[in-house]
Protein backbone atom coordinates (compact mmCIF):
# COMPACT_ATOMS: atom_id res chain seq x y z
CA UNK A 1 0.00 0.00 0.00
CA UNK A 2 2.57 2.61 1.02
CA UNK A 3 4.66 2.48 -2.70
CA UNK A 4 1.44 4.16 -4.09
CA UNK A 5 0.26 6.43 -1.90
CA UNK A 6 4.11 7.88 -1.75
CA UNK A 7 3.28 7.94 -5.48
CA UNK A 8 0.34 9.82 -5.25
CA UNK A 9 1.92 12.20 -2.66
CA UNK A 10 4.49 13.00 -5.14
CA UNK A 11 1.97 13.64 -7.67
CA UNK A 12 0.31 16.13 -5.35
CA UNK A 13 3.18 18.09 -4.56
CA UNK A 14 4.28 18.24 -8.55
CA UNK A 15 0.44 19.51 -8.74
CA UNK A 16 0.72 21.85 -6.09
CA UNK A 17 4.00 23.50 -7.40
CA UNK A 18 2.87 24.15 -10.76
CA UNK A 19 -0.26 25.29 -9.75
CA UNK A 20 1.68 27.62 -7.52
CA UNK A 21 3.98 28.22 -10.17
CA UNK A 22 1.63 28.79 -13.64
CA UNK A 23 0.32 32.50 -14.63
CA UNK A 24 -2.28 31.37 -16.47
CA UNK A 25 -5.29 31.73 -14.08
CA UNK A 26 -7.30 29.08 -15.79
CA UNK A 27 -4.78 26.51 -16.45
CA UNK A 28 -3.92 26.32 -12.36
CA UNK A 29 -7.90 25.78 -11.73
CA UNK A 30 -7.52 23.21 -13.98
CA UNK A 31 -4.59 21.70 -12.75
CA UNK A 32 -6.62 21.93 -9.12
CA UNK A 33 -9.26 19.61 -10.57
CA UNK A 34 -6.24 16.80 -10.79
CA UNK A 35 -5.37 17.78 -7.19
CA UNK A 36 -8.59 17.07 -6.15
CA UNK A 37 -8.82 13.97 -7.53
CA UNK A 38 -5.55 13.34 -6.35
CA UNK A 39 -6.75 13.68 -2.72
CA UNK A 40 -9.99 12.01 -3.24
CA UNK A 41 -7.81 8.77 -4.14
CA UNK A 42 -5.59 9.11 -0.86
CA UNK A 43 -8.58 9.23 0.79
CA UNK A 44 -9.34 5.81 -0.85
CA UNK A 45 -6.55 4.00 0.43
CA UNK A 46 -7.17 5.27 3.97
CA UNK A 47 -10.43 3.62 3.87
CA UNK A 48 -12.07 7.04 3.98
CA UNK A 49 -14.59 6.26 1.24
CA UNK A 50 -17.36 8.75 2.46
CA UNK A 51 -15.29 11.64 2.68
CA UNK A 52 -13.84 10.66 -1.09
CA UNK A 53 -16.63 10.74 -2.41
CA UNK A 54 -17.06 14.22 -1.20
CA UNK A 55 -13.65 15.17 -2.14
CA UNK A 56 -14.68 14.48 -5.37
CA UNK A 57 -17.72 15.99 -5.83
CA UNK A 58 -16.49 19.20 -4.14
CA UNK A 59 -12.96 19.22 -5.12
CA UNK A 60 -13.01 17.94 -8.54
CA UNK A 61 -17.03 19.25 -9.51
CA UNK A 62 -17.84 21.86 -7.87
CA UNK A 63 -15.03 24.14 -6.57
CA UNK A 64 -13.48 24.02 -10.28
CA UNK A 65 -17.01 25.36 -11.25
CA UNK A 66 -17.26 28.03 -8.81
CA UNK A 67 -13.34 29.16 -9.96
CA UNK A 68 -14.42 28.86 -13.25
CA UNK A 69 -17.12 31.28 -12.29
CA UNK A 70 -15.07 33.50 -10.75
CA UNK A 71 -12.60 34.06 -13.41
CA UNK A 72 -15.26 35.07 -15.77
CA UNK A 73 -15.45 38.02 -13.38
CA UNK A 74 -11.87 38.42 -13.56
CA UNK A 75 -9.13 38.42 -15.75
CA UNK A 76 -7.16 34.95 -17.14
CA UNK A 77 -3.60 36.01 -16.14
CA UNK A 78 -1.70 36.66 -12.83
CA UNK A 79 -0.22 40.17 -12.57
CA UNK A 80 3.29 39.28 -12.06
CA UNK A 81 4.56 40.51 -8.73
CA UNK A 82 7.84 40.59 -6.95
CA UNK A 83 8.39 37.87 -4.84
CA UNK A 84 7.57 38.67 -1.01
CA UNK A 85 9.44 36.36 2.10
CA UNK A 86 6.69 37.23 4.61
CA UNK A 87 3.57 34.76 2.85
CA UNK A 88 6.40 32.12 2.97
CA UNK A 89 7.33 32.53 6.07
CA UNK A 90 3.35 32.76 8.08
CA UNK A 91 2.87 29.24 5.88
CA UNK A 92 5.64 27.95 7.08
CA UNK A 93 5.20 29.05 10.75
CA UNK A 94 1.51 27.81 10.45
CA UNK A 95 2.51 24.48 9.00
CA UNK A 96 4.67 23.76 11.80
CA UNK A 97 2.49 24.48 14.26
CA UNK A 98 -0.13 21.91 12.40
CA UNK A 99 2.32 19.55 12.55
CA UNK A 100 2.94 19.62 15.49
CA UNK A 101 -0.39 19.05 16.88
CA UNK A 102 -0.15 15.74 15.11
CA UNK A 103 2.44 14.34 17.21
CA UNK A 104 0.41 14.16 19.90
CA UNK A 105 -2.22 12.16 17.92
CA UNK A 106 -2.64 8.36 18.14
CA UNK A 107 -0.47 6.56 15.47
CA UNK A 108 -2.72 6.14 12.34
CA UNK A 109 -5.05 2.98 12.60
CA UNK A 110 -3.52 2.08 16.08
CA UNK A 111 -6.59 0.00 17.65
CA UNK A 112 -5.88 1.57 21.55
CA UNK A 113 -6.45 4.69 20.53
CA UNK A 114 -9.38 6.49 22.63
CA UNK A 115 -12.03 6.60 19.22
CA UNK A 116 -11.63 2.67 18.57
CA UNK A 117 -12.10 2.25 22.32
CA UNK A 118 -15.42 4.00 23.39
CA UNK A 119 -17.49 5.48 20.47
CA UNK A 120 -16.55 2.94 17.56
CA UNK A 121 -17.50 0.01 19.09
CA UNK A 122 -21.22 1.61 19.75
CA UNK A 123 -21.65 2.71 16.72
CA UNK A 124 -21.04 -0.71 14.74
CA UNK A 125 -23.15 -2.20 17.34
CA UNK A 126 -25.67 -0.07 17.56
CA UNK A 127 -26.04 0.89 13.56
CA UNK A 128 -27.87 -2.06 12.36
CA UNK A 129 -29.88 -2.82 15.42
CA UNK A 130 -31.09 0.62 15.77
CA UNK A 131 -31.71 1.78 12.50
CA UNK A 132 -31.67 -0.84 9.59
CA UNK A 133 -29.33 1.06 7.71
CA UNK A 134 -26.34 -1.00 6.22
CA UNK A 135 -23.72 1.92 6.07
CA UNK A 136 -22.04 3.12 9.56
CA UNK A 137 -21.15 6.28 8.46
CA UNK A 138 -24.79 7.35 7.09
CA UNK A 139 -26.40 6.70 10.57
CA UNK A 140 -23.61 8.58 12.49
CA UNK A 141 -23.86 11.65 10.06
CA UNK A 142 -27.74 11.04 9.99
CA UNK A 143 -28.60 10.20 13.44
CA UNK A 144 -26.24 9.55 15.71
CA UNK A 145 -24.96 13.55 15.42
CA UNK A 146 -28.09 14.40 13.09
CA UNK A 147 -28.43 18.31 14.54
CA UNK A 148 -24.18 18.43 13.93
CA UNK A 149 -25.18 17.70 10.08
CA UNK A 150 -28.22 20.38 10.05
CA UNK A 151 -25.72 22.79 10.82
CA UNK A 152 -23.11 21.86 8.19
CA UNK A 153 -25.87 21.07 5.78
CA UNK A 154 -27.20 25.21 7.03
CA UNK A 155 -23.68 26.72 6.81
CA UNK A 156 -23.20 25.03 3.39
CA UNK A 157 -26.50 26.10 1.82
CA UNK A 158 -26.14 29.46 3.02
CA UNK A 159 -22.52 29.74 1.58
CA UNK A 160 -23.72 28.35 -1.63
CA UNK A 161 -26.39 31.45 -1.82
CA UNK A 162 -23.92 33.80 -1.06
CA UNK A 163 -21.90 32.53 -3.72
CA UNK A 164 -24.09 32.21 -6.33
CA UNK A 165 -25.93 35.53 -5.70
CA UNK A 166 -21.85 36.98 -5.65
CA UNK A 167 -21.56 35.77 -9.15
CA UNK A 168 -25.01 36.43 -10.67
CA UNK A 169 -25.01 40.04 -9.37
CA UNK A 170 -21.42 40.18 -11.19
CA UNK A 171 -22.84 38.61 -14.42
CA UNK A 172 -25.71 40.93 -14.56
CA UNK A 173 -22.87 44.16 -13.99
CA UNK A 174 -21.01 42.77 -16.86
CA UNK A 175 -24.10 41.92 -19.24
CA UNK A 176 -24.93 45.11 -18.84
CA UNK A 177 -21.98 47.28 -19.48
CA UNK A 178 -22.29 48.51 -22.67
CA UNK B 1 -1.25 -9.35 -11.42
CA UNK B 2 -3.35 -6.27 -9.98
CA UNK B 3 -0.05 -4.80 -9.28
CA UNK B 4 1.11 -4.61 -12.42
CA UNK B 5 -2.47 -3.05 -14.20
CA UNK B 6 -1.77 -0.71 -11.07
CA UNK B 7 1.34 0.28 -12.03
CA UNK B 8 0.38 0.59 -15.65
CA UNK B 9 -1.87 2.98 -14.42
CA UNK B 10 0.16 5.05 -12.62
CA UNK B 11 2.51 5.49 -15.37
CA UNK B 12 0.17 6.64 -17.48
CA UNK B 13 -1.23 9.04 -14.90
CA UNK B 14 2.15 10.77 -14.84
CA UNK B 15 2.93 10.73 -18.35
CA UNK B 16 -0.58 12.78 -18.08
CA UNK B 17 0.74 14.84 -15.76
CA UNK B 18 3.86 15.93 -17.84
CA UNK B 19 1.32 16.46 -21.04
CA UNK B 20 -1.08 18.57 -18.43
CA UNK B 21 2.08 20.38 -17.40
CA UNK B 22 3.35 21.01 -20.86
CA UNK B 23 0.43 22.44 -22.12
CA UNK B 24 0.57 24.70 -24.30
CA UNK B 25 -2.90 25.06 -25.04
CA UNK B 26 -6.09 24.99 -22.20
CA UNK B 27 -7.09 22.34 -25.11
CA UNK B 28 -3.90 20.31 -24.55
CA UNK B 29 -4.39 20.50 -20.45
CA UNK B 30 -8.21 19.84 -20.84
CA UNK B 31 -7.74 17.01 -23.19
CA UNK B 32 -4.64 15.85 -20.34
CA UNK B 33 -7.00 16.26 -17.45
CA UNK B 34 -9.64 14.08 -19.12
CA UNK B 35 -7.44 11.21 -19.25
CA UNK B 36 -6.43 11.99 -15.69
CA UNK B 37 -9.80 11.35 -14.26
CA UNK B 38 -10.69 8.43 -16.81
CA UNK B 39 -7.34 6.72 -15.26
CA UNK B 40 -8.20 8.14 -11.67
CA UNK B 41 -11.50 5.75 -11.93
CA UNK B 42 -9.25 2.73 -13.25
CA UNK B 43 -6.89 3.27 -10.24
CA UNK B 44 -9.74 3.00 -7.49
CA UNK B 45 -11.51 -0.34 -9.54
CA UNK B 46 -7.99 -1.78 -9.85
CA UNK B 47 -7.36 -1.06 -6.02
CA UNK B 48 -9.93 -2.28 -4.93
CA UNK B 49 -9.27 -5.87 -6.30
CA UNK B 50 -5.99 -5.45 -5.06
CA UNK B 51 -6.84 -5.20 -1.22
CA UNK B 52 -9.83 -7.02 -1.85
CA UNK B 53 -12.65 -4.20 -1.93
CA UNK B 54 -14.70 -4.24 -5.08
CA UNK B 55 -17.34 -2.47 -3.27
CA UNK B 56 -15.10 0.28 -4.64
CA UNK B 57 -16.26 -0.02 -7.73
CA UNK B 58 -19.31 2.13 -6.56
CA UNK B 59 -16.74 4.69 -6.13
CA UNK B 60 -15.36 4.34 -9.74
CA UNK B 61 -18.41 4.64 -11.03
CA UNK B 62 -19.03 7.85 -9.75
CA UNK B 63 -15.66 9.19 -10.89
CA UNK B 64 -16.44 8.52 -13.79
CA UNK B 65 -19.78 10.60 -13.73
CA UNK B 66 -17.93 13.79 -12.12
CA UNK B 67 -15.56 13.80 -14.13
CA UNK B 68 -17.92 13.43 -16.74
CA UNK B 69 -19.59 16.05 -15.63
CA UNK B 70 -17.13 18.63 -14.80
CA UNK B 71 -15.43 18.18 -18.26
CA UNK B 72 -18.71 19.58 -19.78
CA UNK B 73 -18.78 22.26 -17.43
CA UNK B 74 -15.01 22.96 -17.62
CA UNK B 75 -15.67 22.81 -21.36
CA UNK B 76 -19.06 25.33 -21.30
CA UNK B 77 -16.59 27.92 -19.56
CA UNK B 78 -13.72 27.43 -21.98
CA UNK B 79 -16.03 28.02 -25.27
CA UNK B 80 -18.48 30.46 -23.70
CA UNK B 81 -16.21 32.29 -20.96
CA UNK B 82 -19.15 32.01 -18.72
CA UNK B 83 -21.57 29.45 -17.25
CA UNK B 84 -24.60 31.99 -17.87
CA UNK B 85 -26.92 31.18 -20.28
CA UNK B 86 -26.95 34.16 -21.96
CA UNK B 87 -23.37 33.67 -24.14
CA UNK B 88 -25.43 30.13 -24.93
CA UNK B 89 -28.23 32.04 -26.56
CA UNK B 90 -26.17 34.89 -27.98
CA UNK B 91 -24.02 31.74 -29.77
CA UNK B 92 -27.29 30.45 -31.64
CA UNK C 1 -46.15 4.91 -21.98
CA UNK C 2 -43.99 1.81 -22.95
CA UNK C 3 -40.93 3.93 -22.67
CA UNK C 4 -41.62 5.03 -19.26
CA UNK C 5 -42.09 1.08 -18.32
CA UNK C 6 -38.98 0.67 -19.90
CA UNK C 7 -36.93 3.40 -18.00
CA UNK C 8 -38.33 2.71 -15.02
CA UNK C 9 -37.22 -1.75 -15.35
CA UNK C 10 -33.99 -0.02 -16.05
CA UNK C 11 -33.65 2.13 -13.44
CA UNK C 12 -34.91 -0.40 -10.51
CA UNK C 13 -32.28 -3.23 -12.39
CA UNK C 14 -29.41 -0.50 -12.04
CA UNK C 15 -30.75 0.00 -8.53
CA UNK C 16 -30.19 -3.02 -7.29
CA UNK C 17 -26.93 -4.10 -8.69
CA UNK C 18 -25.33 -1.09 -7.71
CA UNK C 19 -27.25 -1.43 -3.89
CA UNK C 20 -26.93 -5.19 -3.58
CA UNK C 21 -29.44 -5.12 -0.39
CA UNK C 22 -32.56 -6.89 -0.83
CA UNK C 23 -34.70 -5.74 2.40
CA UNK C 24 -38.54 -4.38 2.32
CA UNK C 25 -36.85 -0.91 3.25
CA UNK C 26 -34.07 -0.30 1.24
CA UNK C 27 -35.93 -1.71 -1.82
CA UNK C 28 -38.36 1.37 -0.46
CA UNK C 29 -35.69 3.99 -0.90
CA UNK C 30 -35.05 2.49 -4.67
CA UNK C 31 -38.42 2.39 -5.33
CA UNK C 32 -38.95 5.92 -4.25
CA UNK C 33 -35.71 7.13 -6.10
CA UNK C 34 -36.61 5.52 -9.69
CA UNK C 35 -39.97 7.40 -9.33
CA UNK C 36 -37.87 10.65 -8.57
CA UNK C 37 -35.55 10.16 -11.78
CA UNK C 38 -38.73 9.59 -13.80
CA UNK C 39 -40.13 12.83 -12.79
CA UNK C 40 -36.87 14.90 -13.24
CA UNK C 41 -36.70 13.03 -16.81
CA UNK C 42 -40.03 13.63 -17.76
CA UNK C 43 -39.87 16.99 -17.24
CA UNK C 44 -36.97 17.41 -18.97
CA UNK C 45 -38.47 15.47 -21.79
CA UNK C 46 -41.09 18.42 -21.82
CA UNK C 47 -38.88 21.45 -21.88
CA UNK C 48 -36.35 19.95 -24.48
CA UNK C 49 -38.90 18.71 -26.43
CA UNK C 50 -36.76 14.99 -27.48
CA UNK C 51 -40.08 13.33 -26.75
CA UNK C 52 -40.41 11.72 -30.03
CA UNK C 53 -37.04 10.29 -31.10
CA UNK C 54 -37.29 6.76 -31.49
CA UNK C 55 -33.82 6.16 -30.12
CA UNK C 56 -32.42 3.00 -30.78
CA UNK C 57 -34.04 -0.42 -32.28
CA UNK C 58 -32.61 -4.05 -31.45
CA UNK C 59 -29.97 -3.79 -34.19
CA UNK C 60 -27.66 -2.45 -31.34
CA UNK C 61 -26.78 -5.84 -30.76
CA UNK C 62 -25.29 -6.74 -33.54
CA UNK C 63 -23.52 -3.11 -33.88
CA UNK C 64 -21.88 -3.18 -30.69
CA UNK C 65 -20.13 -6.29 -30.77
CA UNK C 66 -18.83 -5.12 -34.52
CA UNK C 67 -17.71 -1.61 -33.13
CA UNK C 68 -15.81 -3.02 -30.27
CA UNK C 69 -13.84 -5.47 -33.07
CA UNK C 70 -13.43 -2.21 -34.60
CA UNK C 71 -11.79 -0.41 -32.08
CA UNK C 72 -9.82 -3.23 -31.00
CA UNK C 73 -8.58 -3.14 -35.13
CA UNK C 74 -7.99 0.93 -34.71
CA UNK C 75 -6.14 0.58 -31.22
CA UNK C 76 -3.23 -1.95 -33.14
CA UNK C 77 -3.60 0.28 -35.98
CA UNK C 78 -2.49 2.99 -33.87
CA UNK C 79 0.43 1.03 -31.93
CA UNK C 80 2.01 0.35 -35.04
CA UNK C 81 1.83 4.15 -35.60
CA UNK C 82 2.96 4.98 -32.00
CA UNK C 83 5.65 2.19 -32.00
CA UNK C 84 7.74 3.39 -34.63
CA UNK C 85 10.83 5.38 -34.30
CA UNK C 86 9.51 7.66 -36.63
CA UNK C 87 5.82 9.10 -36.74
CA UNK C 88 4.30 8.54 -39.47
CA UNK C 89 1.55 10.60 -39.63
CA UNK C 90 -0.56 12.05 -42.83
CA UNK C 91 -3.40 14.31 -40.97
CA UNK C 92 -6.98 14.54 -43.04
CA UNK C 93 -9.90 16.89 -42.52
CA UNK C 94 -12.39 15.43 -44.22
CA UNK C 95 -16.34 15.79 -44.11
CA UNK C 96 -18.58 12.56 -43.97
CA UNK C 97 -22.38 12.24 -45.03
CA UNK C 98 -24.89 10.76 -42.75
CA UNK C 99 -27.42 8.65 -43.12
CA UNK C 100 -29.32 8.49 -40.46
CA UNK C 101 -32.88 9.98 -39.77
CA UNK C 102 -32.87 10.67 -36.41
CA UNK C 103 -30.58 12.95 -33.77
CA UNK C 104 -29.81 9.28 -31.61
CA UNK C 105 -28.77 7.70 -34.89
CA UNK C 106 -26.11 10.47 -35.65
CA UNK C 107 -24.83 10.73 -32.05
CA UNK C 108 -24.18 7.41 -32.12
CA UNK C 109 -22.16 7.48 -35.07
CA UNK C 110 -20.67 10.77 -34.20
CA UNK C 111 -19.63 8.87 -31.35
CA UNK C 112 -18.61 5.67 -32.97
CA UNK C 113 -16.10 7.90 -34.86
CA UNK C 114 -14.54 9.76 -32.50
CA UNK C 115 -14.48 5.65 -30.31
CA UNK C 116 -12.32 4.35 -32.53
CA UNK C 117 -9.05 5.31 -32.31
CA UNK C 118 -7.77 6.98 -35.73
CA UNK C 119 -10.56 9.36 -36.26
CA UNK C 120 -12.50 11.75 -34.09
CA UNK C 121 -15.46 13.87 -34.84
CA UNK C 122 -15.08 17.36 -34.83
CA UNK C 123 -18.59 19.13 -35.46
CA UNK C 124 -21.85 17.62 -37.10
CA UNK C 125 -24.97 18.87 -38.32
CA UNK C 126 -28.21 17.69 -40.27
CA UNK C 127 -26.22 15.66 -43.15
CA UNK C 128 -22.46 15.49 -42.28
CA UNK C 129 -19.99 14.77 -39.76
CA UNK C 130 -16.25 17.10 -39.86
CA UNK C 131 -13.74 14.65 -39.36
CA UNK C 132 -10.14 14.89 -38.62
CA UNK C 133 -8.58 11.46 -39.22
CA UNK C 134 -4.76 10.97 -38.59
CA UNK C 135 -3.80 8.62 -41.38
CA UNK C 136 -4.83 8.42 -44.92
CA UNK C 137 -5.94 5.04 -44.72
CA UNK C 138 -7.96 5.86 -41.45
CA UNK C 139 -9.67 8.65 -43.25
CA UNK C 140 -10.96 5.98 -46.74
CA UNK C 141 -11.83 3.16 -43.87
CA UNK C 142 -14.78 6.03 -43.22
CA UNK C 143 -15.20 7.32 -46.34
CA UNK C 144 -16.47 3.66 -47.70
CA UNK C 145 -19.32 4.46 -45.48
CA UNK C 146 -19.63 0.77 -43.47
CA UNK C 147 -20.05 2.16 -40.33
CA UNK C 148 -22.34 4.48 -41.48
CA UNK C 149 -24.69 2.16 -42.87
CA UNK C 150 -24.28 -0.29 -39.75
CA UNK C 151 -25.18 2.41 -37.37
CA UNK C 152 -28.50 3.65 -39.61
CA UNK C 153 -29.44 -0.12 -39.26
CA UNK C 154 -29.38 0.20 -35.27
CA UNK C 155 -32.26 3.02 -35.46
CA UNK C 156 -35.26 2.26 -33.77
CA UNK C 157 -38.96 2.75 -35.41
CA UNK C 158 -41.30 5.41 -33.83
CA UNK D 1 -3.10 -20.62 -12.01
CA UNK D 2 -6.22 -21.25 -13.86
CA UNK D 3 -7.63 -20.49 -17.77
CA UNK D 4 -9.28 -17.51 -16.72
CA UNK D 5 -6.35 -16.22 -14.35
CA UNK D 6 -4.04 -16.48 -17.75
CA UNK D 7 -6.64 -14.60 -19.09
CA UNK D 8 -6.97 -12.04 -16.80
CA UNK D 9 -3.43 -11.45 -16.89
CA UNK D 10 -3.08 -10.99 -20.90
CA UNK D 11 -5.84 -8.38 -19.99
CA UNK D 12 -4.48 -6.29 -17.28
CA UNK D 13 -0.81 -6.37 -19.58
CA UNK D 14 -2.79 -5.44 -22.58
CA UNK D 15 -4.78 -2.93 -21.25
CA UNK D 16 -1.46 -1.50 -19.06
CA UNK D 17 0.22 -1.59 -21.99
CA UNK D 18 -2.26 0.65 -24.26
CA UNK D 19 -2.66 2.68 -21.74
CA UNK D 20 0.88 3.79 -21.51
CA UNK D 21 1.11 3.65 -25.29
CA UNK D 22 -1.79 6.59 -25.29
CA UNK D 23 0.11 8.76 -22.63
CA UNK D 24 3.22 7.86 -24.64
CA UNK D 25 1.52 8.82 -27.42
CA UNK D 26 0.06 12.73 -25.86
CA UNK D 27 3.89 13.15 -25.40
CA UNK D 28 4.88 12.36 -28.96
CA UNK D 29 2.34 14.05 -30.95
CA UNK D 30 2.95 17.11 -32.52
CA UNK D 31 -0.02 18.90 -32.07
CA UNK D 32 -3.49 19.07 -30.77
CA UNK D 33 -5.61 17.31 -32.88
CA UNK D 34 -3.51 14.14 -33.40
CA UNK D 35 -2.87 14.39 -29.40
CA UNK D 36 -6.53 13.59 -29.24
CA UNK D 37 -6.04 10.81 -31.11
CA UNK D 38 -3.54 9.39 -29.08
CA UNK D 39 -5.58 10.07 -25.81
CA UNK D 40 -8.01 7.72 -27.56
CA UNK D 41 -5.99 4.64 -27.43
CA UNK D 42 -5.99 5.26 -23.28
CA UNK D 43 -9.66 5.44 -23.16
CA UNK D 44 -10.85 3.03 -25.29
CA UNK D 45 -8.54 -0.23 -25.35
CA UNK D 46 -6.57 0.76 -22.06
CA UNK D 47 -9.60 1.40 -20.17
CA UNK D 48 -11.70 -1.67 -21.73
CA UNK D 49 -8.65 -4.28 -21.13
CA UNK D 50 -8.28 -3.46 -17.91
CA UNK D 51 -11.91 -3.36 -16.58
CA UNK D 52 -12.05 -6.79 -18.62
CA UNK D 53 -9.27 -8.08 -16.71
CA UNK D 54 -10.86 -7.57 -12.96
CA UNK D 55 -14.50 -8.70 -15.13
CA UNK D 56 -11.95 -12.17 -15.57
CA UNK D 57 -11.59 -12.10 -11.58
CA UNK D 58 -15.08 -10.93 -10.36
CA UNK D 59 -15.84 -13.35 -7.43
CA UNK D 60 -19.84 -12.84 -7.51
CA UNK D 61 -21.96 -11.41 -10.72
CA UNK D 62 -23.23 -8.26 -8.86
CA UNK D 63 -19.55 -7.20 -8.99
CA UNK D 64 -19.40 -8.38 -12.75
CA UNK D 65 -22.76 -6.40 -13.68
CA UNK D 66 -20.72 -3.18 -11.68
CA UNK D 67 -17.68 -3.46 -13.74
CA UNK D 68 -19.23 -4.01 -16.98
CA UNK D 69 -21.41 -0.83 -16.18
CA UNK D 70 -18.59 1.12 -15.74
CA UNK D 71 -17.05 0.33 -19.05
CA UNK D 72 -20.73 0.38 -20.83
CA UNK D 73 -20.47 4.31 -19.08
CA UNK D 74 -16.74 5.24 -20.56
CA UNK D 75 -17.50 3.87 -23.93
CA UNK D 76 -20.76 6.44 -23.90
CA UNK D 77 -19.21 9.48 -22.15
CA UNK D 78 -15.93 9.48 -23.02
CA UNK D 79 -16.28 10.01 -26.75
CA UNK D 80 -19.06 12.21 -25.54
CA UNK D 81 -16.98 14.65 -23.60
CA UNK D 82 -14.25 14.19 -26.34
CA UNK D 83 -16.75 15.65 -29.06
CA UNK D 84 -17.78 18.54 -26.92
CA UNK D 85 -13.80 18.87 -26.10
CA UNK D 86 -13.12 18.40 -29.80
CA UNK D 87 -15.90 20.90 -30.90
CA UNK D 88 -14.84 23.26 -28.50
CA UNK D 89 -11.37 23.38 -29.63
CA UNK D 90 -12.69 23.70 -33.37
CA UNK D 91 -14.94 26.56 -32.72
CA UNK D 92 -12.15 28.05 -30.86
CA UNK D 93 -9.80 27.52 -33.84
CA UNK D 94 -7.42 25.79 -32.37
CA UNK D 95 -4.49 25.41 -35.34
CA UNK D 96 -4.05 21.78 -37.77
CA UNK D 97 -0.86 20.84 -38.14
CA UNK D 98 1.03 22.61 -41.31
CA UNK D 99 0.67 18.87 -43.60
CA UNK D 100 -3.25 18.41 -42.63
CA UNK D 101 -4.87 17.56 -45.95
CA UNK D 102 -8.15 18.60 -46.63
CA UNK D 103 -9.96 15.43 -48.20
CA UNK D 104 -12.44 16.34 -50.79
CA UNK D 105 -15.62 15.16 -49.79
CA UNK D 106 -17.76 12.39 -51.47
CA UNK D 107 -18.81 13.93 -54.59
CA UNK D 108 -22.22 12.41 -55.11
CA UNK D 109 -23.43 13.18 -51.78
CA UNK D 110 -21.76 16.69 -50.33
CA UNK D 111 -22.03 20.05 -52.42
CA UNK D 112 -18.16 21.21 -53.78
CA UNK D 113 -16.50 23.81 -51.43
CA UNK D 114 -18.29 22.34 -48.59
CA UNK D 115 -14.48 22.10 -46.69
CA UNK D 116 -13.87 25.64 -47.52
CA UNK D 117 -12.99 27.99 -44.66
CA UNK D 118 -12.81 24.73 -42.14
CA UNK D 119 -9.51 26.51 -40.45
CA UNK D 120 -10.15 28.63 -38.13
CA UNK D 121 -14.28 29.40 -38.59
CA UNK D 122 -15.85 30.64 -35.80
Amino acid sequence: MAPIELLLFAFLIAVALLVARLRDLLAAALLLGIFSLLCAGLFVLNDAVDVAFTEAAVGAGVSTILLLGTLSLTRREEKSQPTRWAPLVVVFVTGGALALGILDMPAYGDPTAPIHQHLAPDYIAGTAAEFGIPNVVTAILTSYRGFDTLGETAVIVTAAIGILALLASGRRWKGGAP
Amino acid sequence: MFAAAMAGVLVTMALALVAAARGPSVFDRLLAINLFGTKTVLLIAVTGFLVGRPEWLDLALVYALINFVAMIALLKFVRFGSLGHDDLDAER
Amino acid sequence: MGRTLFSSLMLALTWLAWSGHFDARMLGFGGASVLVVLAITHRMERLSGMDHDPHVGPGILLYVPWLLWQIVKANVGMARILLAPRLLLSPQLLRVPTSQRSDTGRALYANSITLTPGTISLDLNNSSILVHALTLETAQALQDGEMDRRARRCEGRN
Amino acid sequence: MGAIDVLSWIALFGGAFFSILGAVGLLRMPDFWTRCHAAGVTDTLGAGLILLGLFFQAETALVAIKLAMILGFLLIAGPTAGHALYRAAHAHGVPFGPETEVLAANPATASPGSLEGEHGSD
